[in-house]
C-alpha cells in the first residue's frame, strides 16, 4: 500500500496516535536520542544519527525479568517479570536501524524463542525514515547489503518528497497506525512514484563509504585467527565499550542477581546488556580467561560480526551506520580494519 | 505458550554427600523438583543451578537419564555460586533450569566398548554416561573406567567406585606416591599408556581439566585412535546457557547450546578459544 | 610555531639509534579530521607523524598498555619507549612518575609546546563549521587556526573553538621532556575554574537536578575510565569481577568479595562508579579532559573532577603533576589542614 | 499521630577513641537516640569513600566518621589522612546536590562519652526536618 502525506499534517497523525506510546528523535545539547515525546507538534524529523539505536526501547539496557523473595510461611516464591503491555510507536527509524533489528530477531528466535524480547518487540511499529542525506559522515549501508530505503524490519516507510512524505506500508500494525488517521492520506500518483526514485538514486550515490570487497572477508578471516594482525590492529584499542554499546546489532547481555534484603531474602533477577571488551565477559571463575587481551576481543568483534554471524545466518552483523566509527575515542575504524582483512595475506 | 527457559524450577536439596574435604572441597547433590518432575535430559547435558541473591552455574547432571525421581550434581568449590552451594543443607530450596548442551551421541555408540577416563571433577559428566551404558548391558560392548586425582583424598564417589569395580574394569591413580597406595602413581595420561586400551571398535570419553585432556587425546592418539572416537567436554564461561548471550563461543559455536561435547575431530578444527 | 620536520627528524633520529622501542605520536587518520594514535617502529614510518590543533588525545594512557604487554612477554624488550607529549599530558606523566608506575628511563618524551593557543574541541568546531567538510586544520601565527575545507581555506580564532580545559591551561609547554620543539611561551590564563564556579553557584536543588539528569543518562561503556591515564587499576572495584583472580584464589576469597555497585545503569549505581572515580583521582586528575571528551553521552563528567581539584587547591594547596618527587595529596597532611567542619 | 521520621545513621567509629567513648556512654546508661548503626573500624583513616557512598547507597540518611583527636590516633598519622579525605569527600557530596548535614565527621576520645552522645543528639535533631535520604538511596 503507497500513500503520500502533507509534511503540514505529520503533527496531526502523530496526534491521532494518542493511544500509543510515541518515541521519536529528541535533540538535547549536541546529542540526538529516542524518547518519549509530549508535544506531537515539535517532532522533528531531520536529524543526524542519534547516538543509542531504538534497539535500546525493544532490548533495553536493564530489565528485571524474575523477582524472587522468600517468607517463612511459604519458602521460596519466584514470579516471572513480563514487559507491560505498552503499544508503542517509535517514528524517525533509520533503514539500517531497522534492519539491526531485524537481524537480532534472528538472534532471538531459534529453539529458545525470547519471550521478553518478543513481547516487546511485538508491540513497537516502526516508522521509518528514509535516508535522503546520510545521516552520518560514515554510513556505509551499501557495502553490507543495506540501502538508505531499505525496509527489512519496518512496518513503515517515510520518504522525504521536500513538501510531503512518500508513505510505504508493509505490515498490519502498519495499516492500523494508516487506518488511525486515514484521512490525511491521499494515494500516490505516478509523478510522487517518478520522484521518489528520483530523490532515491541520488540518495545513493551520497553515501560516501563503502568497504573495498566485502565478499571476501568472512572466507579470509576463518584463516585469521591466530595471525599477529589482531596485535597490530588493536595497538590504540582502549578496552572501552563504546563501539558494542552503540552498536544497533549488539545483543550480547548478563544475568545478575540483585538483592533488596537479604533476610528476608527478596531481590531480582535481571538482564543488561554487556560487551566483549570487558574482561569479566569471557573470564572463567577460576581467573582462566581464553580472551585475555584486547586483540583478541577484536578479533571476536570483526570475526562474530563478519564470520560467525555470516556462517549462522547467512547476513553480516552490521548495518552499516557508522556510530562505532564517529564515536571510537581514538578513531579505530572498521572499515580501514575490513579493507585491511580483505587484502591481507598473512 | 512455549515455557520461558530462563525461569528456573524451585527443587528440594534431598540429599548431600561430601566427596572430598579440603581446600578444593566437593559435594554431591540429590535434588528433587518441588511441582512438576517432567524433566527429562540426556546423558552430558548440564543443567543451570540458581542460588537466588548470588547468581547462577552451569553444572553438568551426573546422575543418568534412566532415574526420574531426583537429579544428582557433583560440585567443586570454586565461586561465588558454589560456595554458597556448599554451605547449604539438606531441604534448602535452590533453582534449576534446562537441560542445556548437546549431551553424549550415545546413539552412535551402540556395540562400541567405551573407555571412560576422568581427572578430578571431571568423573561427574562422565557418571551419568557410563551408568547408564552399565544399566543397558546389551546395546554396547564392554566399558572401562581410568580415573585419577591429586591425592586419593581428592577421588570422588569412594563408595561407588568400590561398587563398581564388581561390573566392570577400573584402574584408578593418583598424581603423587602415598602410603598405602597400590594402583598406579602418576598423571591419568601416563596411565592410559600404561593400560593400552585397543583403539579398535571402541569409543574414549575424557573429561577434566584442560591439560589433562590435551595429553590424555595425545596419548590415545598414539595408541591408535582414531580422531572421530575421542570424546570430550569444553568449559566456557556462561550465562544464558542457550547460545544467545554470547560469551561462550569457541569460533562459531556456542558451547553452551552446540556444546559442551566435542568429538575430536570436530574440536581439533575449533579456535583455541576455552 | 612548531615545525612538523623537526619533530618528524627528533623522532626519526631517535628511532635510528635504535634508543627506543617505538614512538607513540599522532598519525594522520585516513579518512578524517581527527589523527590516530600512531605507533611508529620503523625511521621510514615518521612520515606518518602529524602536529595539528587536532591532536587531542592523552597519549600517556598508552603506557599503561605498554607495562601491560610487557608484563606478559617472557623476554620484554626492555629499551623505553618514545611519547610525543603536550603540556597537560606531561602532567599526566609526570603523576605516573610521582606515583611510581613507571620510571623515568621507560619513556622517551618528545615535547611538543602548544605556544599561545592549544587543541580544539571536537564538538564545537564541527559547530562552527555548520556541516562543512574540514579536511585539514593547521595552526597559524598566534591564536588562530587555518582550515582547509572543501571550498578552500578558512582562518578560525583558535579561543572559539578551543578546548575547554585549553582555556583554562595550566601548562602550555611541557614540564618533562628529553627534546621539546616549540617556544615555552607564558600564556595569559584564564581564571582556572570559571566554568565550574557556574556549576558552583547554582543552589543545592539545581545542582542535584543537573548531576540527577547527567548521570542518569550514563551507560556505563567506562570509556571515562578506559580513556584516563590516571586509572590504571588491573581490578576496579566498579567491575563485577574487581580483585585479581588466580588460580590459587581460594573459593572464599571470591564468594566473600563485597559487589561494591550493581551492573545496572541505574542513577543510584552511576553515581556510586562516577562519584568513588572522581574520589580516587583527587590530587591525580591533571585535567586533560579526555573523560569528557570520549563520553558518547557527552556528560560533563570534568567537572566532578575540576571541582576535586579546586578543593585539594583551597584546601590543602595541592596541584597535580607538577613535581614528581612531591608526596601525594591523598597520603600526606600538613598540620594546618582545615578541620573546621569536624565537631 | 503522624508517623515520626526517625532518620537510621551509619557511624564509621574508630576502635580505639570513638567507639570506647560510645561504650562508655552505653556503661554510664547516658540516654541518645538509637538511630545509629555503629560499624568500628581499626581507625577513621581506613574508612575509604566507598563506604561513604555505600552506604548512602544501601538507604542511610546519615553518615558519621568519627577518630580520635589529631595525636591521639593508635597508628599515629590515621586521623590526619582521614581528616584530608573526609573533606574532599564532604565537598564532592555538597557539590552533587547532597543535603550537607548528612555527611558529619568528628573527634570523640575514649573518655568523652557525652560528647558523644550530644553528636548523636545533634546529628539526629539536624536529619529529621530533610526526611529521608532518597537522593543515593538505590533506585533498582
Amino acid at each position: 500500500m503507497e500513500k503520500v502525506l502533507d509534511k503540514k499534517s505529520f503533527p496531526q497523525w502523530v496526534t491521532k496516535l494518542s493511544s500509543y506510546k510515541v518515541y521519536a528523535p529528541v535533540q538535547e545539547d549536541e546529542a540526538w536520542n529516542y524518547e518519549v515525546i509530549t508535544n506531537p507538534e515539535k517532532v522533528n524529523l531531520d536529524f543526524p544519527n542519534t547516538v543509542l539505536s531504538p534497539k535500546k526501547i525493544i532490548f533495553p539496557q536493564r530489565e528485571v525479568y524474575l523477582e524472587f523473595s522468600s517468607s517463612d510461611e511459604d519458602g521460596l516464591e519466584l514470579k516471572e517479570v513480563l514487559p507491560e503491555e505498552e503499544p508503542s510507536v517509535i517514528f524517525g527509524v533509520r533503514p539500517c536501524d531497522a534492519r539491526a533489528l531485524a537481524l537480532t530477531d534472528k538472534v532471538f528466535s531459534g529453539d529458545f524463542e525470547d519471550i521478553y524480547y518478543w513481547k516487546r518487540r511485538n508491540q513497537v511499529a516502526l516508522v521509518g525514515l528514509a535516508c535522503s542525506v546520510p545521516p552520518s559522515p560514515n554510513c556505509f549501508c551499501l557495502s553490507v547489503d543495506g540501502s538508505p530505503f531499505s525496509t527489512e524490519g519496518l512496518d513503515i516507510l517515510m520518504s522525504d518528497l521536500d513538501s510531503k512524505y512518500f508513505v510505504e506500508v508493509f505490515s498490519k500494525k502498519g495499516e492500523q497506525l494508516i487506518n488511525a488517521a486515514k484521512t490525511l492520506f491521499k494515494p500516490a500518483t505516478e509523478k510522487d512514484k517518478k520522484e521518489l526514485e528520483k530523490n532515491r538514486t541520488e540518495a545513493k550515490k551520497r553515501i560516501s563509504r563503502q568497504i573495498q570487497n566485502i565478499k571476501k572477508i568472512p572466507p579470509v578471516l576463518k584463516g585469521m585467527f591466530d595471525s599477529p594482525f589482531w596485535d597490530e590492529e588493536s595497538m590504540s584499542c582502549l578496552r572501552c565499550g563504546i563501539c558494542t554499546y552503540l552498536c544497533p546489532t549488539c545483543h550480547c547481555f548478563d544475568i545478575n542477581d540483585e538483592v533488596l534484603s537479604s533476610s528476608p531474602l527478596k531481590g531480582r533477577r535481571i538482564r543488561t546488556w554487556d560487551n566483549c571488551q570487558f574482561p569479566d565477559f569471557t573470564m572463567h571463575s577460576s581467573g582462566h580467561n581464553p580472551r585475555p587481551d584486547k586483540a583478541s576481543r577484536l578479533r571476536q568483534r570483526i570475526m562474530h560480526k563478519f564470520q560467525y554471524f555470516v556462517d549462522r545466518y547467512k547476513n553480516y552483523q552490521c548495518t552499516g551506520c557508522g556510530r562505532c566509527i564517529s564515536r571510537c575515542p581514538v578513531g579505530i575504524d572498521i572499515i580501514e580494519v575490513l579493507d585491511k582483512v580483505s587484502s591481507y595475506e598473512g | 505458550m512455549k515455557d520461558n527457559t530462563y525461569i528456573p524450577k524451585l527443587a528440594k536439596i534431598i540429599q548431600i554427600k561430601e566427596e572430598v574435604g579440603g581446600a578444593r572441597p566437593i559435594k554431591t547433590f540429590m535434588t528433587q523438583f518441588i511441582q512438576d518432575n517432567s524433566f527429562s535430559f540426556k546423558c552430558g547435558q548440564c543443567a543451570m543451578l540458581s542460588v537466588f541473591g548470588k547468581g547462577e552455574s552451569m553444572i553438568s547432571i551426573s546422575s543418568t537419564p534412566l532415574i526420574r525421581d531426583y537429579l544428582q550434581f557433583s560440585i567443586l568449590k570454586m565461586g561465588r555460586v558454589t560456595s554458597s552451594l556448599h554451605e547449604m543443607q539438606e531441604g534448602d530450596i535452590i533453582g534449576i533450569r534446562g537441560p542445556y548442551g548437546n549431551g553424549f551421541p550415545m546413539e552412535k555408540w551402540k556395540g562400541k566398548n567405551l573407555i571412560f577416563i576422568g581427572g578430578g571433577i571431571g568423573l561427574a559428566p562422565i557418571w551419568s554416561v557410563l551408568h547408564t551404558a552399565l544399566e543397558k548391558k546389551g546395546e554396547y560392548g564392554d566399558s572401562m573406567l581410568v580415573y585419577g586425582a591429586r591425592t586419593s583424598k581428592d577421588i570422588v564417589f569412594k563408595q561407588e567406585l568400590a561398587e563398581l569395580r564388581k561390573k566392570m574394569k577400573v584402574h584408578l591413580s593418583v598424581d603423587v606416591e602415598e602410603p598405602g597406595w597400590q594402583e598406579f602413581v602418576g598423571f591419568v595420561p601416563l596411565n592410559v599408556l600404561e593400560i593400552k586400551p585397543s583403539p579398535k571398535n571402541a569409543i574414549a570419553v575424557t573429561c577434566g581439566p584442560p591439560i589433562m585432556i590435551k595429553f590424555v587425546i595425545q596419548n590415545l592418539k598414539a595408541l591408535g585412535f582414531e580422531d572421530e572416537q575421542i570424546y570430550t567436554t569444553v568449559e566456557n564461561k556462561m550465562k544464558c546457557g542457550i547460545g544467545k548471550c554470547g560469551r561462550c563461543n569457541i569460533g562459531l559455536h556456542y558451547v553452551c547450546k552446540d556444546g559442551p561435547v566435542y568429538s575430536w575431530a570436530e574440536l581439533k578444527n575449533l579456535p583455541q578459544e576455552y | 610555531m612548531v615545525n612538523l620536520e623537526d619533530l618528524k627528524k627528533e623522532a626519526k633520529a631517535v628511532l635510528e639509534e635504535g634508543k627506543v622501542k617505538y614512538i607513540i605520536g599522532y598519525e594522520k587518520s585516513a579518512n578524517g579530521l581527527m589523527p590516530v594514535p600512531g605507533f611508529i617502529k620503523s625511521p621510514e614510518e615518521v612520515e606518518k607523524l602529524i602536529w595539528t590543533p587536532a591532536c587531542v588525545y592523552n597519549l600517556t594512557k598508552f603506557l599503561v598498555d605498554e607495562k601491560r604487554r610487557k608484563s606478559r612477554e617472557k623476554k620484554p624488550d626492555e629499551r623505553p619507549v618514545g611519547l610525543v607529549v603536550k603540556g597537560c599530558d606531561s602532567r599526566a606523566l609526570i603523576v605516573l612518575l610521582q606515583e611510581k608506575f613507571i620510571n623515568r628511563d621507560d619513556v622517551f618524551i618528545i615535547g611538543v609546546s602548544c605556544e599561545e593557543t592549544g587543541v580544539i574541541d571536537e564538538k564545537k568546531f564541527l559547530k562552527k563549521l555548520k556541516g562543512k567538510k574540514a579536511e585539514k586544520i593547521e595552526f597559524d601565527e598566534k591564536d588562530n587556526f587555518m582550515v582547509t575545507t572543501q571550498e578552500g581555506k578558512v582562518k578560525v580564532a583558535a579561543s572559539e573553538v578551543l578546548a575547554e580545559r585549553c582555556l583554562e591551561c595550566k601548562a602550555n609547554s611541557p614540564l618533562i621532556y628529553d627534546v621539546i620543539l616549540g617556544e615555552k611561551v607564558k600564556r595569559s590564563m584564564d581564571n582556572p575554574f570559571q566554568s565550574l564556579e557556574k556549576l558552583e553557584s547554582l543552589s543545592e536543588e539545581e545542582r542535584w537536578k543537573f548531576w540527577k539528569e547527567q548521570l542518569s543518562k550514563c551507560i556505563r561503556c567506562y570509556a571515562c575510565r578506559s580513556v584516563c591515564p590516571m586509572c590504571y587499576c588491573d581490578e576496579c572495584v566498579a567491575d563485577t569481577i574487581n580483585f585479581a583472580v588466580t588460580a590459587d584464589t581460594t573459593a572464599e576469597e571470591k564468594a566473600q568479595k563485597i559487589k561494591w555497585l550493581e551492573k545496572s545503569p541505574v542513577k543510584s549505581e552511576n553515581f556510586v562508579y562516577h562519584l568513588v572515580r572522581a574520589i580516587h583521582l583527587a590530587g591525580r586528575c591533571i585535567d586533560c579532559g579526555e573523560c569528557e571528551r570520549v563520553c558518547p553521552l557527552d556528560i560533563p563528567i570534568r567537572f566532578l573532577n575540576k571541582k576535586l581539584e579546586k578543593d585539594a587547591k583551597e584546601l590543602f594547596d595541592y596541584e597535580a603533576g607538577f613535581d614528581p618527587e612531591q608526596a601525594s595529596l591523598v597520603s600526606s597532611f600538613k598540620d594546618e589542614d582545615p578541620e573546621d567542619f569536624i565537631r | 499521630m503522624a508517623e515520626v521520621f526517625e532518620p537510621k545513621i551509619v557511624a564509621f567509629l574508630c576502635k580505639w577513641c570513638s567507639s570506647a567513648g560510645s561504650d562508655l556512654a552505653g556503661v554510664s546508661r547516658m540516654e541518645y537516640p538509637p538511630n545509629v548503626v555503629p560499624i568500628q573500624v581499626m581507625c577513621s583513616g581506613s574508612v575509604s569513600p566507598l563506604y561513604i557512598l555505600s552506604a548512602f547507597n544501601k538507604g542511610a540518611d546519615g553518615v558519621l566518621v568519627s577518630g580520635c583527636h589529631p595525636g591521639d590516633c593508635h597508628y599515629i598519622k590515621g586521623n590526619f589522612y582521614a581528616r584530608r579525605r573526609i573533606a574532599l569527600v564532604k565537598r564532592l557530596l555538597e557539590f552533587i546536590g547532597l543535603e550537607p548535614q548528612r555527611f558529619q565527621m568528628s573527634w570523640v576520645s575514649a573518655a568523652e562519652g557525652t560528647k558523644y552522645t550530644q553528636i548523636i543528639k545533634d546529628f539526629v535533631q539536624e536529619l529529621k526536618p530533610l526526611g529521608p535520604q532518597t537522593k543515593l538511596r538505590r533506585d533498582l
